[in-house]
């Protein structure tokens, strides 16, 4: 059970966001929620590349005896987080910005209000 | 070329073009039998009101959400329920993905 | 209750059962069982790209292209949020 | 080697660099002179169809290509993005490079008057980049980055008419809904990757061996590529979406849903290609249980797309829901295909999906183009506001009718020859979804008719009485789009012989898109 | 937003050097140590954050316009994929490390094993850092400016 800790988390942190989404009715908190789903995953991915004792796969400055590949964690989940952190930070700018417009435009930020479009 | 095979049947545009072609000659050599009694400009062409006057022209224009309005009434039950879905909430959109994954989960799970 | 509540609180527990039993058919944390992508990459990081970080060979050599797009996709964001931000004509 | 062999093996690459580097170069032009921006856009856009043409014209007869990047020679494992272009890739990217030279095309007249269109140039050139991407890439981290580049860019585009509060309000629904589909995406390449160690599309493929968390990411990956492809019950989006845009970047969106639904052609044909026929539970194949949830999602989303376009009366919005009809079309012609694998008339099915992919890109695309080219001229959404405009739009209702009876699937127009294909598959499999998808076909003639009564036929209104013909540029694009329409119903074994059939057998032989990679070293 | 008081506004002018400084360190050493162009890059952006808070959003917007940091940002984003597109024309591939091996402009390769940093290492790695770092400063300095910017002028809070 115990090195299933990491995974149950991510498990949790994607349930509470899609929670925060489901149920939430501020717009930003929704927002929020996405954010959240978005960590849990990215803690996801940075799970998968964990080996037990293993250092960061960086040449300069390697503790002396470290022998590699065995004792270095895997660097293409790094490299994918990274590449899903910029997403986030792109994708949470364009959701910010629309809700500052849809507030000016509505007047309110509860998500049961905003539905011009519907049916 | 032409000839749209699809294992149990086919299709063919320059055939189905040439069909609707004779039909089309047979209809105009049927309707050349009939009398040419139509003049424009008479009372023939005027609509008839039970006396009443003729509206205005936008008023005669029949609105697009007035068409078909014996086809919505008749299915009106039908209509609650899926306007009942389209609610425009963000949070359904999201929940109907969480609940078509869920059943697909129970489906798959199962099988 | 609503029914919109019974369903997705229902369909949000079907979901969360399945994620919560299936990560623990995920190797344990830290004991991976299929590496050879990354150990091949980990190897011949130094004599391939030259560098001594693995993690920004895979980011900008072994993985370029995707760096190429997630440029891209900050570049679509600031593009969206100074159109949406534009003065515009009422 | 001569110059065209150099250009046709750096084709892959080349098709989404120069749409890209013309998106990267576009605020600096813009800045100059407007009308250098459209030139330069349009003949970015000619320039990257030139090289998917040469790449087409190679593909369909000497095989797929494989393109590697940063490295001249495969390594296994393969560790480098690659692109592996087939025949279906290829189909798609055409549809998606005709979708966007008439969207650029349409928008020179359609988008004069309004302000911000350096970052519309922009985002409209990354937007085709990202759908070529997806339609390409071999590597399936790299399929959900180009996803999330149509996520934003789409997003942004539908916000386009930022002044009207309904714009942002599809906007937020649709980046709400594409992002959390996006994280799920990822969430499911986490799995296989943490599974199998690899990303690549063919050694994935390979090495799947369908087990309980692969049915998780079969289950997630389908659910949310069919999402955003416009699957019912999950369709709501894509009429909110579709009824806001600006018409010319609803083309455009059109080709990035379209891409969602090769993604989930790719998922299903390629990925799980090799589980499909050999996975047994109950004595169930597992191709016959996704083709059946396949079907009965499909036969949902005609019967919604449907019956919700009859009472719609906001013209876009009603295309939108004609729309997701067509989309359920395709899947049923998909599901049928999966569920019959192996039967002979399962092959045909596929080609009528296939088809009907061209066929709907075509036919909702003049549809979009007209409702905004009434836009354009009456300033008015709603179908209850106009009437009588064939009077004064003489060409714009030509063009409507093609498009009335193409979508409605008349002959001899296009919609036609793959609803037939479709028809005439789904009815040896079960005679009943065929009945279906005819009646709801006949549907969609009513509700075109209605359309076509309401905004073009009647007395002429005194509100309208000072509209003129859509400008020239708009006209063409429709001309074009009407063109190609005629064209496809004549003569259907001229695209079904050339560029369906073997889109069709590119996908059912998964075995030579994994050797392409694998075991081509 | 308006300005802040005069201890925020000395302490952001003491941090501000400090913060580009340290970004600009970890851009340029991406392929030695932990960063790189996204990581640096959103260093240097933070500490322009950090003067928009100090001194109010419509300060820093008299001084930078939007579109200039625009431009930036296509230019880097132009650099990013020019030394692609240059690998398309020296290695004959796209994305390829022309540079890596060959002795010139970082084109040292280190020995395998731990090594002490040598900076000029990594083929085309470091130029793409470079890029890519120019690209996110302007990228994301720029969305938080505008974002500051609009919700500062009067009309968003009725």
């Amino acid at each position: 059970m115990i090195e299933y800790i990491p995974f149950i988390a991510v498990v949790a942190m994607v349930f509470i966001g899609l929670y925060a989404v489901m149920f939430r009715r501020n717009l930003i908190k929704i927002v929020i929620g996405i954010t959240i789903i978005e960590s849990g995953v990215n803690l996801f991915l940075i799970t998968l590349g964990y080996r037990e004792g293993g250092v960061a796969p960086i040449y300069t400055g390697l503790p002396p005896g470290t022998t590699y590949p065995e004792q270095m964690v895997l660097p293409v989940p790094q490299a994918l987080t990274l590449t899903s952190i910029v997403i986030g930070v792109a994708v949470l700018a364009l959701m910010l910005s629309l809700v500052m417009h849809i507030y000016r435009k509505y007047g309110t930020l509860d998500v049961r209000k905003i539905r011009r479009l519907k049916e | 070329m032409f000839t749209l095979e699809s294992g149990s049947g086919f299709w063919n545009p320059l055939i189905w073009i040439l069909i609707v072609f004779i039909a089309f000659l047979l209809f105009y050599g049927i309707r050349g039998f009939g009398k040419n009694i139509h003049k424009k400009g008479t009372e023939q062409t005027k609509a008839f009101l039970s006396g009443n006057k003729e509206s205005a022209p936008e008023d005669m224009h029949v609105k697009a959400s007035n068409l078909y309005w014996g086809f919505t009434t008749s299915m009106k039950a039908l209509y609650a329920g899926l306007r009942k879905m389209h609610t425009g909430n963000t949070s359904d959109y999201i929940l109907w993905f969480v609940v078509v994954l869920a059943v697909l989960f129970i489906i798959f799970g199962v099988m | 209750m609503e029914k919109r509540t019974i369903a997705a609180v229902l369909s949000f527990a079907i979901v969360a059962v399945f994620f919560f039993f299936s990560v623990f058919l995920i190797h344990p944390f830290g004991d991976l069982d299929q590496v050879q992508m990354d150990d091949h990459i980990i190897t011949n990081t130094q004599n391939e790209t030259g560098t001594n970080n693995g993690v920004t060979a895979v980011v900008f050599d072994y993985r370029g292209f995707d760096t190429l797009g997630e440029a891209t996709i900050l570049f679509s964001a600031v593009a969206g949020v100074i159109m949406i931000f534009r003065r515009v004509k009422e | 080697m001569t110059l065209e062999e150099i250009l046709i093996q750096h084709s892959p690459a080349l098709v989404i660099a120069i749409p890209l580097l013309s998106a990267f170069l576009m605020p600096l032009i813009s800045r100059i002179n407007a009308k250098l921006r459209n030139v330069f856009a349009i003949a970015m856009l000619g320039l990257t169809g030139c090289f998917i043409w040469l790449l087409a014209t190679d593909v369909l007869t000497s095989g797929p290509r494989v393109y590697i990047f940063g490295a001249k020679n495969l390594t296994i494992p393969v560790v480098r993005i690659l692109f592996e272009v087939d025949s279906i890739g290829i189909f798609m990217a055409i549809i998606t490079i005709m979708l966007a030279i008439i969207a650029v095309i349409y928008s020179w007249s359609f988008m004069n008057e309004q302000d911000g269109l350096d970052k519309y140039y922009t985002l409209l050139l990354l937007l085709v980049t990202s759908a070529l991407g997806m339609e390409f890439t071999g590597d399936i981290f790299n399929f959900f980055v180009f996803l999330e580049i149509s996520c934003i860019a789409s997003c942004a585009l539908i916000a386009f008419w930022v002044t009207e509060g309904e714009a942002l309000e599809a906007a937020f629904k649709y980046i709400v809904v594409s992002a959390i589909g996006a994280l799920f995406v990822l969430f499911a390449i986490g799995v296989l990757y943490a599974q199998y160690d690899a990303l690549n599309i063919a050694t994935l493929a390979q090495a799947l061996q369908y087990t309980f968390l692969d049915k998780i990411v079969l289950i997630l990956l389908l659910v949310v590529l069919g999402m955003k492809a416009g699957l019912a019950p999950m369709h709501m989006w894509l009429p909110d979406a579709y009824g806001r845009a600006p018409p010319s970047v609803t083309l455009i969106i059109i080709s990035a849903t379209l891409a969602s639904f090769y993604g989930v052609l790719r998922v299903i044909f390629t990925l799980y290609g090799n589980v499909l026929t050999t996975s047994m539970r109950f004595d169930f194949p597992l191709h016959v249980i996704i083709g059946w949830v396949l079907i009965v999602l499909a036969i949902v989303s005609i019967l919604i797309g449907v019956i919700m376009a009859l009472i719609q009366s906001d013209f876009m919005r009603l295309i939108g829901y004609t729309a997701v009809a067509e989309v359920g079309y395709m899947f049923l012609a998909i599901g049928t295909t999966v569920a019959a694998l192996g039967a002979p008339y399962a092959t045909v099915a596929l080609q009528g999906g296939i088809l009907h992919l061209l066929n709907d890109a075509i036919d909702i695309g003049l549809l979009f183009l007209v409702a905004g080219a009434i836009y354009y001229v009456t300033k008015k959404r709603s179908l209850d506001d106009i009437g009588g405009l064939a009077r004064t739009m003489k060409y714009t209702t030509v063009f409507f009718i093609v498009a009335l009876l193409a979508v409605a699937g008349m002959p001899p127009l296009n919609g036609f020859t793959s609803k037939f294909l479709i028809y005439e598959s789904v009815y040896q499999l079960n005679p009943i979804l065929s009945i279906v998808a005819i009646l709801c076909s006949i549907l969609l003639l009513a509700i075109f008719i209605k359309v076509l009564y309401a905004a073009f036929l009647g007395p002429e209104l005194p509100a309208l009485k000072d509209v003129k013909e859509a400008p020239k540029s708009m006209l063409l694009a429709m001309g074009l789009f009407a063109g190609l329409a005629i064209l496809i119903g004549l003569f259907p074994n001229l695209f079904i012989d050339t560029l369906v059939k073997p889109a069709a057998d590119a996908l059912l032989n998964h075995a030579q898109y994994i050797t392409m990679v694998i075991g081509g070293i | 937003m308006t300005e802040m008081t005069k201890i925020v506004k000395t302490i952001a002018n003491i941090l501000f050097p400090f913060t580009v400084l340290f970004g600009l360190y970890v851009i340029a050493h991406g392929h030695l140590t932990p960063g790189g162009g996204f990581q640096g890059g959103a260093v240097v952006a933070s500490g322009c954050a950090l003067l928009l808070v100090a001194y109010s959003s419509g300060w820093v917007f008299e001084r930078i316009k939007e579109k200039r940091l625009a431009t930036f940002e296509s230019i880097g984003a132009i650099g990013f994929i020019t030394v692609a597109l240059l690998g398309l024309m020296f290695s004959m591939v796209f994305f390829g490390n022309f540079l890596a091996g060959s002795n010139l402009l970082f084109g040292t390769t280190p020995a395998t094993g731990s090594t002490l940093a040598n900076f000029n290492t990594g083929g085309v790695l470091p130029l793409m850092n470079f890029a890519v770092g120019v690209k996110v400063i302007a990228g994301l300095f720029v969305i938080v400016l505008v974002m500051a910017y609009a919700s500062s002028v009067r009309g968003w809070d009725q």
